[in-house]
């Protein structure tokens, strides 16, 4: 069972990143982004992180996915093709070709500096035993309440931050 | 099947997806999307090594801490990106060449 | 911890013998087979009754409306018009699908099944009984919190699919409702997860007993108020009447399913069905003693787990009559009355719930109104007596 | 359960998501082999009460939609740190810890619960926005 639901897992991610690269609609682009985050709860629950899975569930799956689709309905829907007073078109196609294929080199350029990297790390380490994860919520709590504290504390301060900043920004304009 | 390295590639795919994302596209939302893509790459890493290599749980605290500055820079970023569109009329990138409307 | 129905039959000795002839049958994979088969057939048990009770849903609101309007409802197919589900499904079954051709084709055929995966996900964690529990994750309730989540975003998609004002109108109203509302909901919940101490439904419903005064609507006065946020965020978010704006059909023709047909929409609807039973059955299992037994009757073996399953079923069947009451009662909200519903007065009464409830478990040492009301009167007794 | 992590417990999740895909796929399938499919011009429109269709639905919204996101998330992910705090704090408190668990469950609360103040204040919540009640009517607004 546990390599079942790594397979498909790994095929969510995989398929949902490319197709979040490759796809020309960015609605659908979101749904992708949905795939692939559903994948990556997958690997986090094969993983022994259920806690961050469920995490990943509700606040990706419901929160943040939905603000993206919202965003992209508040930004004139996927495919307005008509262009603005810059005589830039209004929603442009996902890149182009030139933008590609330097994001590809970037990319290949990347990887070979992470496989050069990761390959020493990667045969370096003994994978030890595999540690077995229970009651992952309690410790989660009791690690948050002691030694993360200050993190804890302190991300109440960074979404209050967001919360504020965010409507700010998206106020309507005054006098309305 | 289930070890480090196949992990450790996954999220190398995804950050490698993620930076082509950002960097190719020209819509200010699919480059959100890339950035979502990165976060998870690197939570992801988080979560694998602290399962095969030492056994503490301070890996799940991390990508919790990840997944909420995530979600706070969606918040913030969309905002903008919403705001961006209703002064220029647009979401391309290239338009976004002034600092002040 | 994380025990499943597999781990409550292993230990019956015809389940082990079971185990030895799969073992013997198929080497090496027999007990993973056997766990799978028995996960399998649990799974489609629980889906099949799921659906049947959606479909009977159907029918039960049509007759209990009917039956407060004095009428006679559906009574031709089958006795009391029993059957008419199966009829209404044969018929959307035959029924054209019809894509309109401006729609987002892609999303228009994922909306439905993201929908109905996300109730099914919601499926494997409800506790029908000790025994019979599909999956008692470590996680349970935050799970379903997150796995539910998916129906919002398919209905989003299924309007904005469709590419027609009237859909697109009700999903935007249908994802900012239920998002809306999942607030009051979770904070809610969380207020019992304070009290009970445990995040999986195993844990939550061990905590309360089997008499009323052990549930925990009546554990204190917070919860008790806590019970009626949770309901009434609950019908909002499985958009019921009277927070049905999604689908007003007298502003929006039908919300988000105005082009869906056939068996497109006949699964948005199951889907709400089953979901009004889930979120039935979590506020049975959180707050009104979910499969606890009076006096524990029946004990723990196969009469006590069938009375458990009775129990929590009995429970749930009558929040949701209450649900489809209501529906009948009250008239629709209108949306500026639903948003500041949620966000002046259900969000501040579930955060005031949730300090309430902590600092009952701080100063109060978490004892019940009841233990305390008890202890008052027995002191008054002795006192009287002296 | 023996002692080593199993992911056996997901089995119901997995099965049970795949026969939510399942169905509704093959229900789509099957019923390709006897439903009608006879389309036409007029049958493919969007449904707009009779009229013709003006334009594309993918256009006309409003911020207040946006806004409301915004604070369901910040609550959302504030839910996702608060559950593990909420499922110890009886634990701490049976061993003389509560207080201080409450007095962080309360920071926490007040920061976030300034927030929704200064949203509540500024009239983010407020679905109408230019609505501004007169004299004699002003008992609608909550």
């Amino acid at each position: 069972m546990d390599n079942v639901i790594f397979i498909i897992s790994t095929i969510l991610t995989v398929g949902g990143a490319l197709c979040v690269l490759l796809t020309k609609n960015v609605m659908h682009a979101c749904v992708y982004l949905l795939t692939c985050l559903l994948g990556v709860a997958g690997l986090y629950v094969t993983l022994g992180a259920d806690f961050v899975a469920a995490t990943q569930l509700a606040v990706y799956v419901g929160g943040v996915v939905i603000l993206m689709v919202f965003a992209v309905m508040l930004t004139g829907g996927p495919n307005s093709q008509s262009s603005n007073k810059f005589g830039i078109v209004k929603i442009p196609m996902m890149g182009n070709a030139k933008t590609y294929i330097i994001g590809i080199i970037s990319a290949v350029i990347f990887g070979l500096m992470a496989y050069k990297v990761l390959s020493r790390v990667i045969t370096s380490i003994q994978a030890g035993e595999a540690p077995v994860f229970t009651e992952t919520v309690e410790k989660i709590g009791f690690m948050l309440v002691t030694d993360h504290v200050l993190a804890f504390e302190i991300s109440s301060v960074l979404l209050l931050g967001a919360l504020v900043g965010a409507a700010i920004i998206a106020r309507p304009k005054r006098g309305v | 099947m289930m070890t480090l390295t196949s992990y450790l590639m996954i999220s190398t795919f995804l950050f490698l997806c993620g930076l082509v994302a950002v960097i190719a596209r020209k819509n200010l939302i699919a480059v959100l999307l890339g950035i979502e893509l990165i976060l998870n790459a690197s939570a992801l890493n988080f979560v694998a090594y602290t399962r095969f290599v030492n056994n503490n749980l301070d890996g799940h605290i991390f990508p919790l801490f990840i997944i909420i500055v995530a979600a706070a820079e969606a918040a913030v970023g969309l905002a903008i990106v919403i705001r961006f569109f209703q002064i220029r009329e647009s979401i391309h990138i290239d338009d976004a060449t002034q600092l002040q409307s | 911890m994380n025990n499943t129905i597999v781990s409550y039959l292993s230990q019956f000795e015809s389940y082990k013998g079971l185990l030895e002839s799969f073992s013997s049958l198929f080497g090496e994979a027999g007990p993973g087979l056997l766990t799978f088969l028995v996960f399998l057939i649990g799974c489609i048990l629980v889906v099949t009754v799921m659906a049947t009770i959606g479909g009977l849903g159907t029918y039960a609101e049509r007759k209990i409306s009917a039956d407060m309007q004095a009428r006679m409802g559906p009574n031709r197919v089958g006795p009391y018009g029993l059957l008419q589900f199966l009829a209404d499904g044969v018929k959307m079954f035959l029924k054209e699908d019809i894509t309109p051709n401006t729609a987002d084709k892609f999303i228009f055929g994922l909306a439905p099944l993201l929908a109905l995966v996300g109730v099914f996900g919601t499926l494997a964690v409800l506790p029908f009984s000790s025994g019979f529990t599909l999956s008692n994750l470590n996680v349970g309730v935050f799970y379903l919190i997150g796995i539910g989540s998916l129906v919002g975003v398919a209905i989003f998609l299924g309007g904005y699919a469709s590419n027609s004002k009237w859909s697109m109108l009700g999903g935007m109203r249908g994802a900012s409702q239920i998002i809306s509302y999942e607030i009051p909901v979770v904070l809610s919940l969380m207020a019992i997860v304070l009290m009970s101490g445990s995040l999986n439904f195993g844990g939550l419903v061990g905590a309360q007993g089997g008499l009323p005064q052990e549930w925990f609507i009546f554990h204190n006065p917070f919860t008790f108020i806590g019970f009626f946020v949770f309901f009434i965020g609950a019908l909002a978010e499985t958009n019921r009447a009277p927070f049905d704006l999604p689908e007003a059909e007298s502003e929006l023709v039908s919300g988000y399913h105005t082009e869906y047909s056939g068996m497109r929409f006949a699964f948005f609807a199951l889907a709400e069905y089953i979901e009004v039973f889930v979120v039935c059955g979590v506020g049975a299992a959180a707050f009104l003693g979910g499969y606890k037994v009076p006096f524990n009757l029946g004990g723990e073996g196969i009469i006590g787990q069938v009375l458990q399953v009775l129990v929590f079923f009995g429970k749930t069947l009558a929040l949701y009559y209450l649900v489809i009451m209501i529906r009948w009662t009250y008239p629709r909200l209108r949306v500026d009355q639903l948003m500041t519903l949620c966000w002046k007065y259900l969000t501040p009464m579930a955060i005031f719930n949730l300090i309430g409830c902590a600092l009952w478990i701080y100063l109060l040492d978490s004892k019940s109104m009841w233990d305390m009301l008890a202890a008052f009167v027995g002191s008054m007794g002795t006192g009287g007596g002296h | 359960m023996e002692a080593t992590y199993s992911l056996d417990v997901y089995t119901p999740v997995v099965i049970l998501l795949f026969l939510g895909a399942i169905t509704v796929v093959a229900a789509l399938l099957l019923g390709k082999l006897v439903r009608p499919h006879n389309p036409s011009e007029s049958k493919n429109t969007p449904y707009e009460c009779g009229e013709q269709p003006v334009g594309t639905a993918w256009s006309f919204f409003n911020m207040r939609f946006y806004v409301i996101g915004l604070i369901f998330i910040i609550f959302d992910v504030e839910s996702a740190l608060m559950f593990p705090v909420a499922v110890i704090f009886k634990k701490m408190n049976e061993i003389g810890r509560g207080g201080l668990v409450l007095v962080e469950i309360m920071i926490f609360l007040s920061v976030l619960i300034s927030g929704i103040a200064y949203c509540w204040r500024k009239g983010d919540l407020d679905w109408v926005k230019s609505y501004v009640p007169s004299k004699d009517t002003n008992n609608k607004q909550g």
